[in-house]
């Protein structure tokens, strides 16, 4: 499948899309369901960087912290949560609608037009008395202000993930010949931070289907997963 | 001399181009409140769907036009203006615009969830956003050009479909509620 | 479309000129007896003597105008958009043609980000600012005129301060690589 951001125009458009495709409607339930084609959609786009991509991770970010509160609805804290997404996505599905209305009145051929007032001779041209040389050149470096670029933000890369679906099967497997497992191996030694994420959350997702045991000794200590 | 009314009918008529509340002030010398309350009877006046003209108010400039209805019959005598598609982008961020405005660009965003400097500088240079505030120093805000009204042909930003539900729906004070001030990416 | 009367306004209003009535009945598509009575009706709209607009017939033509009692006022604003001070925005894009003349529209309004049509109307008007190439069919450009070089006491626009250094200053350049050309709406 090939992705290109530039057909939407911008990540709630994406979700809009996702959830239309999936004919739910729009509520915290249905953004934890469709985080995962959220994030495949941004793996398959990671090869091209467009400055738009910021404003999609903001989202993919907000879409994780939903899902793993869908997951673990006990253990979050329910303050500091920020706006909430499914509101923005309703309010802005509003304006999504009306954009359309907005395109037919633009698309028809009603339109007022308007007069213009035939020049009149004027006895004399004076000059405006702000015309002047210093003027122009005040003016000018007032433009060049404006357009001065702003300083380049630090580049970053994005991690190349998988899927929380690969994940989920990969963890699968190796509880299947071991039947027990340490998340730092599930993960891997060379993942990165989106890989982790999705880990955690395939972890989350099986821990909820009942299909695995966690035990932790301490706080940021490596999780030992068990089949049950 | 006619009274404020009349004369602000014949500078609007003679104008050529918006012109700002503020600008009818001082051309017919009287303050702000009557000024309003003289655009507001001369609105009355070509308020009538039978009306040849219109007037144009976009909150801020005002421009007399022909009734858009009339369109076909006013295209035998002058050239039509060309105005080109929009991008879904750009419709998108004109609606957000014409709505809400006068809007700020941090509320825009939040609304529609993605940055909009590139393309509210689309919609100025196609003269469809107007920007106010940047020389006095201010947060800018946008709002719907008199000639975005005019191709949409409609006479004020409250003549857009479903106006009254979108323009103070909770979801908006909600979301907009979640601006600060100190969010001004510039 | 509107009523007979309203579309023979809408066609007054735009046309900037004296109309013949059967020149108004063609535009119209309508019989001569039922123009004459529209306009009739028309002419009584527009007969208080507080009207801003009024209808100047003289027999054959017509032609639509402002109420003669306000000719001092709308005098007075039309020399002040000839004579008076340059806006900002209006310094700026004299500035800009000046600076960087030969420059198209689209290209001027890249750098400034905004609309310019109206602007450079006024300024052409004011005689500050030469069109030239719109004969040709080709993109017309723009540059500043002899007698604004006059007025600034210069020979030509190499003589204005700082001129090399701003004329193609890199932000310059850079603002306009960033513009994707089919962006630019003509």
């Amino acid at each position: 499948m090939k992705f290109n951001l530039e057909n939407f125009t911008g990540p709630l458009d994406l979700l809009i899309s996702l959830i239309e495709e999936e004919k739910m409607s729009i509520g915290e339930i249905t953004l934890s369901k469709i985080t995962e084609q959220y994030l495949a959609y941004l793996d398959e786009v990671e090869e091209v960087l467009p400055d738009e991509l910021a404003d999609f991770l903001v989202v993919a970010a907000r879409l994780i912290y939903l899902k793993s509160k869908t997951l673990l609805p006990r253990l979050l804290p329910e303050e500091d949560d920020g706006p909430d997404l499914a509101v923005q996505l309703k309010l802005y599905k509003l304006f999504f609608d009306a954009s359309k209305k907005v395109n037919r009145l633009w698309l028809s051929d009603e339109s007022a037009s308007v007069r213009i007032e035939p020049a009149r001779v004027v006895a004399s041209v004076i000059p405006p008395a702000n015309f002047t040389a210093e003027e122009l050149r005040k003016s000018f470096r007032h433009l060049l202000q404006k357009l001065q670029p702003p300083k380049p933000i630090p580049e970053t890369t994005i991690d190349k993930t998988v899927s929380m679906k690969e994940k989920i099967d990969s963890i699968r497997k190796f509880l299947a010949t071991a039947g027990r497992v340490n998340f730092s191996k599930v993960v891997g030694d060379l993942a990165g931070k989106t890989d982790i994420i999705i880990s955690f959350l395939a972890l989350l997702e099986l821990f909820k289907q009942k299909a695995l045991t966690l035990d932790q000794k301490k706080v940021f200590g490596d999780i030992i997963i068990k089949k049950i | 001399m006619t009274d404020l009314t009349g004369r602000i009918e014949s500078l609007l008529f003679v104008a050529s181009r918006p012109m700002s509340r503020e600008e009818i002030g001082k051309n017919v010398g009287a303050s702000s409140e009557a000024v309003a309350a003289a655009i507001d009877s001369l609105k009355e006046k070509y308020r009538s769907e039978n009306s040849g003209i219109c007037l144009i108010d976009n909150g801020n400039d005002l421009q007399m036009g022909t009734n858009p209805a009339n369109r076909e019959m006013v295209d035998n005598v002058i050239t039509r203006e060309i105005n080109g598609d929009l991008t879904r982008a750009q419709l998108e961020t004109l609606t957000v615009v014409a709505y809400c405005g006068p809007i700020t660009r941090p509320e825009l965003e939040t609304i529609r969830g993605v940055n909009c400097a590139i393309i509210l500088r689309n919609l100025q240079m196609r003269g469809l956003v107007d920007e106010e505030g940047a020389d006095e120093g201010i947060v800018p805000y946008y709002r719907v050009s008199v000639s975005a009204l005019r191709f949409l042909g409609i006479d004020s930003p409250a003549d857009l479909p479903d106006y009254d539900e979108l323009c103070d729906h909770p979801y908006l004070k909600q979301q907009l509620s979640t601006v600060h001030p100190n969010e001004v990416k510039l």
